[in-house]
């Protein structure tokens, strides 16, 4: 794993301090868990509502996707406490993933009411 | 040709601690010389080496297979090839072509000039580097051998389902195709990771974003795109491989599975894919015609705007190679409009190379010869590609030999070219001694001949009405002078090829008879920070990593503007040159893994063509390599392939920096 | 566009072997991070072709078994359950790791190792009970579009438990000090993606579309 | 030691021989391109015979114009950039370095717009093509589907009037290769593949569909004039993907009218002869793959050893031009015949006998296909096979094969 070509080690003590400061306290992990593990409890009882919800039961459903998605990221991914840069490259590709193969479906007019 | 080591002088040892055995088994190897040393290394200007000489083994062998198809078609009901045989070239052909030959050699320059751009002594991760062209090779090595173990694929190079299902391809060779691909594909991905954190992350101290030469910028974008591209193929790949192994229904048709399925997914890749392949070539286009023309790239920040938007555009387009699959007028709408706007990025890149010559001081070396025939080319190229976009033009155009015309007015007349074009002009960096220029100008002129002999009139054939990917033609059709004009310019193509060897073989001899191993660090006034290095540059790429403050750093440390703002040289390359400190920099050890785990990916792609049981031992190899990897350290003390050099020794410090020179090619 | 290169230079005297940990890097991420995140960003596009390959064909199959036949909810919500409770041990297990205390590092390494291979092992019956019902690899579209997604799935949380099981041998044998703690984290980035794909396929696989 | 040569320039002569080859080659080039239009093209997609081609061509040409005018910027633009700003006198000049211009935003913002417009331009032209194209011809026009399958063609038509696609049976006639139109009129066309991927395209009558197994498309093509039109397949399918030709027979519509009602007769067992022996022998060989009303029905696909289930259905075979695909011609190819049009088979000696006894005595001699022993064996058929029939077997076939008029 530790591939690097040049691995330069002057700020060994400082790069140390920063570690300790980076992410969020094991407190919080567990409280996103828990957060999380109830979102997927509701997901579950959406799902058995029988289409109660209508045409909304997908929406509700990838909304509450969304929510653990973006929570695992932040949170456990630590994408919140790092730089910038990891966040753009990563949510890069699941836009990119998202829009191309929504995109790809379309052409098989997968979103319409009809399909099959 | 021999291995030439020049005398070494005065060696300083370092305190020599016990190399440490990984996995207690073999010593970390340590040889500088003779093939162990290139199958060890993890040097990317090694790699870089072998990735380009593998590039033109693989582009002789490619090239073979198109002056078989050209001979075939010279003439009509040709008998040359059977139409077995036939399909069998052509699919070769366009995948060794685009997977083995213009991908990896952008990989070549982009892995021997990348760091030397950005000022850093190699790349984040070298042994996956080392894996990634292992790999690669494995995968060219599957993919070449289904000739003789039963049939080489017959589709085409994108394959489409269901004619790749055993119903109706039942040799082995699209197994070999579809392993072939994922195996690049590993490494195409890892390269391509490789390469990204590489600039993203490895960047001299003041070289920000818009001091970044071109030719790293597009590689950037290129690799980017590839990165989103491969898994897209390795996805489509595995489906295949499964309908064809396992029974899977992925494009069976009486199953319910849907044909174009494979379509989208080829072409959500393939497409990127063409961007992927003309990138590193605009870079290098956008790098070299500066040098000649004596003044800065004309709009180097809108080049990189653009770069970056055809890098963006280039998802949005996938299905204009599907114009004719009968998606309905609204896809067909959407994709032909989104498809001309690319148009609009590709246009101001050529009128901005333009713009590079307008009142420059041009020098017309080799290189700068391929560099303008290349945008020129790639122009025609572009704006025949622009008539495709309009959709119901296309369904006149597409699958004719029109497209095969503009596809390879793009790919050789763009990509290609200025490939060869970045052979002359960094020649004298990697190997200290330049090719002939007689010789280089009369490749240059061949080759544009024979190019636009060979493709030009495919214009005119496709439209005509001649279809691709026909093994023969009927007379009457009025085919016959054009295709007998595309076979001669074929020769004349594969002639300049010829002389490009003849070239490099003569150069070397040359430079060999004269005991000349290293030149001028800058033959071509240059710009950018490999020229501030020896040729050809030690093992470390910089004694000290550069400084850098401007764009074309290189250009800035020998000039500077007097009171009247006029530019004046204010200093010669030797002054303002990277120079021995007399501290050497220590560099990752060379290691066997990444050939041992690429050696576990060749078994496990045969195994899965031919049986499980290779596989076993394949994946055995692959994990023992990658756990001995992970275990091993990069640097290992101790064990350090450059032997310090003192400083003072000679006047300029570089005589005496000589591995082997030229001992690739 | 955090441009300041730190210093950047090469000493000869690197003779401590302390990788991974705070190298100067143009942006001051590390290799391998930057390295994995991007690889991550590379592999959404690969489950992403899967997902929506399933998404087209799953309702498609010329015989059954369809999706409703076989789909068993409360089965796995259990086991989605599971792999996120091991992402919470995981980010935990980095937490500790950053903090040096080794021997907590490697509990909680343990204890998601543990977790993942339930999942799997919950896949597994999950599998052999829809073959059972009659679902094979081959039998129809929906089957062969359904397996592929989730073993696909599968073989990365296999793999995700063989590099934990490399980094608790590592603890054992003291080879994550402190100062290695990134290389807890960048595994620990792959585990979470795989929990994160796992999330997209339970919504969009067994909820909306069983 | 150091190589500087290249600063140094070429020797003068060598240089201006280069420029002048270089010249040379470029002249001649484009010497070749204007002479490019070859008059005996019989595919071309740029002699458009129906208003399909027409609309399609008018939309395109303007785009070449354009494109040939933006060609000759960029190439003369180069030209002269390469002429008037080449390095004078010794290159290693110090004293005349360029200025460094970095760019000019004026120009390059006018080279981002007006591209930009003219995209504009042809996007919009292009958008409205697309659905003046794929508008449906009205229901009462003949409807015929399009299949295709390795190598050749089947075109059945439907003759009903009705207005929804799904009640169409498309059973009335049944015929391969020559595909037989009325002039001067929108003919609606079902696409299907009973196979692979195939490419159905009639350069000077529209642009090209692909057949796409599992997917059923519609599209449309139309003749202006009465007349033969040529057409290939398009997309790579196998074997003899090259020889999967067929034609479109334009005809004036009291002809057409005609042909309909003679290709809706059945045919009736010759009664005597040669032909007889010949029916008998075609039920016990061919009558497995081919239909011939009347005579025989093939056996279900299930059992078939072809792999896309089909055979040319041979009603009325000797009304068709060409067998195997377009390759051969079954009329005999002199004026006297030609002229008798598709009724060339009322005189005998307009029949290619001997191409077609020698296509049925060894099918995979004449074209290549996939039906070789093994293929037999593993009932995966692709193309025709050689059944061995003996010569006198030969010649009782090519006898009743002659009478399906």
């Amino acid at each position: 794993m530790s591939d690097q070509t040049i691995p330069n080690y002057q700020h060994v003590a400082d790069g140390g301090d920063a570690a300790v400061e980076h992410g969020a306290s094991d407190r919080t992990y567990v409280m996103v868990a828990l957060f999380l593990a109830v979102m997927t409890a509701f997901e579950v009882a959406t799902s058995y509502t029988k289409k109660a919800l209508g045409p909304f039961e997908d929406l509700v459903l990838l909304t509450l996707m969304a929510i653990k998605f973006v929570c695992v990221a932040l949170y456990f991914m630590h994408l919140k406490y790092d730089q910038a840069l990891c966040k753009r490259v990563f949510f890069f590709g699941v836009v990119v993933a998202s829009l191309v193969y929504c995109g790809m479906l379309a052409t098989f007019h997968y979103w319409a009411p009809h399909f099959r | 040709m021999a291995i030439v080591e020049a005398p070494r002088p005065l060696v300083i040892p370092e305190p020599v601690l016990p190399a440490s055995g990984p996995m207690g088994v073999f010593k970390r190897p340590t040889k500088t010389t003779g093939w162990r040393s290139w199958a060890t290394t993890i040097d990317h200007k090694k790699i870089g080496k072998m990735y380009g000489f593998m590039s033109i083994v693989f582009f002789i062998i490619g090239g073979c297979e198109a002056l078989l198809i050209r001979t075939q078609l010279a003439t009509p009901n040709g008998t040359l090839l059977s139409a077995q045989v036939y399909n069998e070239m052509f699919t070769m052909h366009g995948t060794t072509m685009i997977f083995l030959v213009v991908m990896p050699l952008g990989v070549a320059f982009m892995n021997y000039f990348v760091p030397l751009q950005i000022g850093a002594r190699d790349v984040a991760f070298p042994r996956l580097n080392a894996f990634g062209f292992w790999t690669f090779l494995a995968g060219g090595i599957i993919l070449n051998s289904s000739w003789i173990l039963g049939g080489a694929p017959d589709n085409g190079w994108y394959n489409y389902a269901p004619n790749s299902l055993v119903t109706f391809a039942p040799t082995h060779g699209i197994d070999f195709w579809t392993v072939g691909l994922l195996t690049t594909g590993i490494a195409s991905l890892v390269t391509a990771i490789n390469m990204i954190t590489t600039i993203i992350n490895m960047r001299a101290p003041g070289m920000t974003w818009f001091k970044v030469p071109v030719f790293t910028w597009m590689s950037l974008v290129g690799q980017f795109m590839l990165l989103f591209a491969i898994p897209v193929l390795t996805a489509a790949q595995f489906m295949l491989l499964f309908d064809r192994r396992f029974g899977a229904n992925y494009f069976e048709v009486s199953q319910g599975a849907d044909p174009l399925l494979w379509q989208h997914l080829f072409w959500i890749f393939g497409h990127p894919e063409v961007y992927i392949m003309i990138m590193p070539a605009f870079g290098l286009t956008s790098d070299i015609i500066p040098v000649f023309s004596r003044k800065p790239l004309f709009g180097y920040k809108v080049m990189v705007i653009s770069g970056i938007a055809i890098g963006f555009l280039g998802w949005g387009v996938w299905a204009h190679h599907m114009f004719t699959s009968g998606m309905g007028p609204v896809s067909n709408a959407a994709f032909a409009v989104g498809s001309m706007t690319i148009a609009i990025p590709t246009g101001v890149k050529i009128f901005n190379w333009m713009g590079t010559m307008w009142r420059g001081q041009i020098r017309f070396t080799t290189a700068m010869l391929f560099a303008v025939g290349m945008f020129t080319m790639f122009m025609l190229g572009g704006v025949s590609g622009i008539t495709h976009a309009i959709s119901p033009a296309d369904t006149q155009q597409h699958d004719t030999y029109y497209v095969v015309a503009h596809f390879h007015y793009v790919l050789f007349g763009g990509a290609a070219l200025v490939f060869f074009g970045a052979f002359y002009y960094w020649w004298p960096k990697i190997f200290g001694h330049m090719l002939n220029e007689n010789l280089g100008k009369w490749n240059f002129w061949l080759m544009m001949a024979g190019f636009n002999l060979t493709f030009g009139p495919q214009h005119i054939l496709g439209l005509q009405g001649m279809p691709r990917r026909v093994y023969t033609y009927l007379p009457g059709y009025g085919w016959e002078l054009w295709n007998m004009v595309s076979t001669i310019g074929s020769y004349i193509l594969a002639f300049s090829v010829l002389i490009f060897i003849i070239n490099v073989v003569y150069s070397r001899r040359k430079a060999h008879a004269a005991g000349q191993y290293t030149c001028d660090p800058d033959p071509w006034d240059g710009r950018t920070l490999e020229w501030i290095t020896t040729s050809p540059p030690p093992e470390f790429d910089f004694w000290e990593i550069p400084d850098v403050r401007d764009l074309d750093e290189a250009w800035h440390r020998k000039y500077a503007e007097d009171e009247n703002g006029r530019v004046v040289r204010v200093a010669k390359i030797e002054d303002v040159m990277d120079k021995p400190t007399g501290v050497i920099p220590h560099m990752p050890s060379p290691s066997y893994w990444p050939l041992v785990a690429a050696f576990g990916m060749l078994f496990i792609g045969y195994g899965i063509i031919f049986s499980l049981a290779l596989c076993a031992v394949g994946g055995f190899l692959l994990f023992v390599s990658l756990v001995a990897w992970g275990i091993e350290p990069s640097t290992e003390p101790g064990v350090h392939p450059v032997e310090p050099l003192t400083p003072d020794s000679g006047e300029s410090g570089v005589a005496h920096e000589i591995h082997e020179v030229g001992a690739n090619v | 566009m955090s441009d300041v290169a730190l210093g950047h230079d090469l000493h000869a005297e690197s003779h401590h072997d302390y990788p991974g940990l705070s190298p100067d890097t143009s942006t001051g991420i590390s290799h391998s991070k930057l390295g994995m995140w991007i690889f991550l960003a590379s592999d959404c596009l690969l489950f992403g072709a899967f997902i929506s390959a399933y998404l087209m064909y799953n309702g498609r199959a010329q015989r059954g078994p369809t999706p409703s036949d076989v789909i068993n909810i409360p089965f796995t919500s259990t086991s989605t359950f599971v792999l996120l409770m091991s992402s919470l041990t995981m980010v935990l297990a980095v937490s500790a790791a950053h903090r040096g205390e080794e021997r907590r590092t490697r509990l909680w390494l343990i204890a998601t190792a543990i977790l993942g291979a339930s999942f799997i092992a919950g896949q597994v019956y999950e599998f052999t009970t829809m073959y059972r019902e009659g679902l094979g690899y081959t039998t129809n579209i929906f089957g062969s579009s359904f397996f592929s997604l989730t073993g696909f799935h599968g073989v990365h949380v296999t793999v995700g438990i063989i590099l934990l099981l490399i980094l608790v041998s590592m603890s054992f044998r003291g080879r994550l000090p402190k100062a290695k703690a990134e290389v807890v984290e960048v595994i620990g980035l792959y585990w979470h993606f795989v929990d994160v794909v796992w999330i997209v396929i339970f919504t969009v696989v067994y909820l909306i579309h069983k | 030691m150091i190589d500087r040569s290249p600063r140094r320039g070429q020797g003068r002569s060598t240089a201006k021989r280069n420029r002048a080859l270089g010249f040379g080659v470029v002249v001649a080039s484009i010497a070749m391109f204007a002479s490019g239009c070859v008059p005996n093209a019989k595919q071309d997609s740029l002699n458009p015979k129906s208003h399909y081609a027409q609309t399609i061509y008018n939309l395109i040409v303007p785009v070449f114009i354009l494109g040939g005018i933006i060609s000759l910027i960029v190439l003369g633009g180069t030209m002269y950039f390469s002429v008037r700003y080449r390095a004078k006198g010794d290159l290693s000049d110090d004293e005349n370095i360029p200025e460094p211009v970095h760019g000019n935003a004026i120009m390059e913002l006018t080279w981002t717009i007006i591209p930009s417009l003219i995209i504009l331009v042809i996007g919009g032209a292009t958008v409205i093509t697309i659905f003046k194209l794929d508008k449906q011809p009205p229901p009462q026009n003949p409807h015929i589907e399009v299949i295709g399958q390795q190598w050749w063609w089947e075109f059945r038509y439907d003759l009903s009037t009705t207005s929804t696609e799904s009640a169409r049976k498309y059973n009335d006639i049944v015929t391969a290769n020559d595909m037989v139109i009325p002039a001067g009129e929108d003919i609606s066309l079902r696409m299907n593949s009973r196979d692979v991927l195939h490419g159905w395209w009639v350069p000077e009558l529209q642009g090209k569909r692909d057949v796409v197994p599992g997917r059923t498309t519609m599209f449309n093509v139309a003749a202006d004039k009465p007349g033969t039109y040529y057409g290939q397949c398009t997309v790579i399918c196998g074997l003899s993907h090259a020889n999967m030709r067929f034609t479109v027979v334009a005809l004036s519509k009291a002809d057409y009218a005609k042909w309909v009602e003679h290709q809706k007769q059945k045919a009736t067992v010759p009664t005597s002869g040669l032909a007889k022996e010949g029916a008998a022998l075609f039920r016990s060989q061919c009558g497995m793959c081919h239909d011939i009303r009347g005579i025989v029905t093939a056996a279900p696909p299930a059992s078939s050893p072809l792999v896309s289930g089909a055979a040319p259905d041979l009603t009325h075979l000797m009304t068709r031009a060409t067998f195997a695909s377009g390759t051969f011609d079954l009329r005999v190819n002199t004026p006297r015949c030609v002229a008798k049009g598709l009724n060339y088979a009322d005189d005998p000696t307009c029949i290619n006998s001997a191409e077609l006894r020698a296509w049925i005595h060894d099918p995979t001699d004449m074209l290549p296909m996939a039906a070789g022993e093994s293929e037999l064996k593993a009932n995966k058929v692709r193309g025709m096979p050689n059944l061995n029939v003996s010569p006198s077997g030969l010649d009782q076939l090519v006898a009743f094969l002659e009478t399906l008029k």
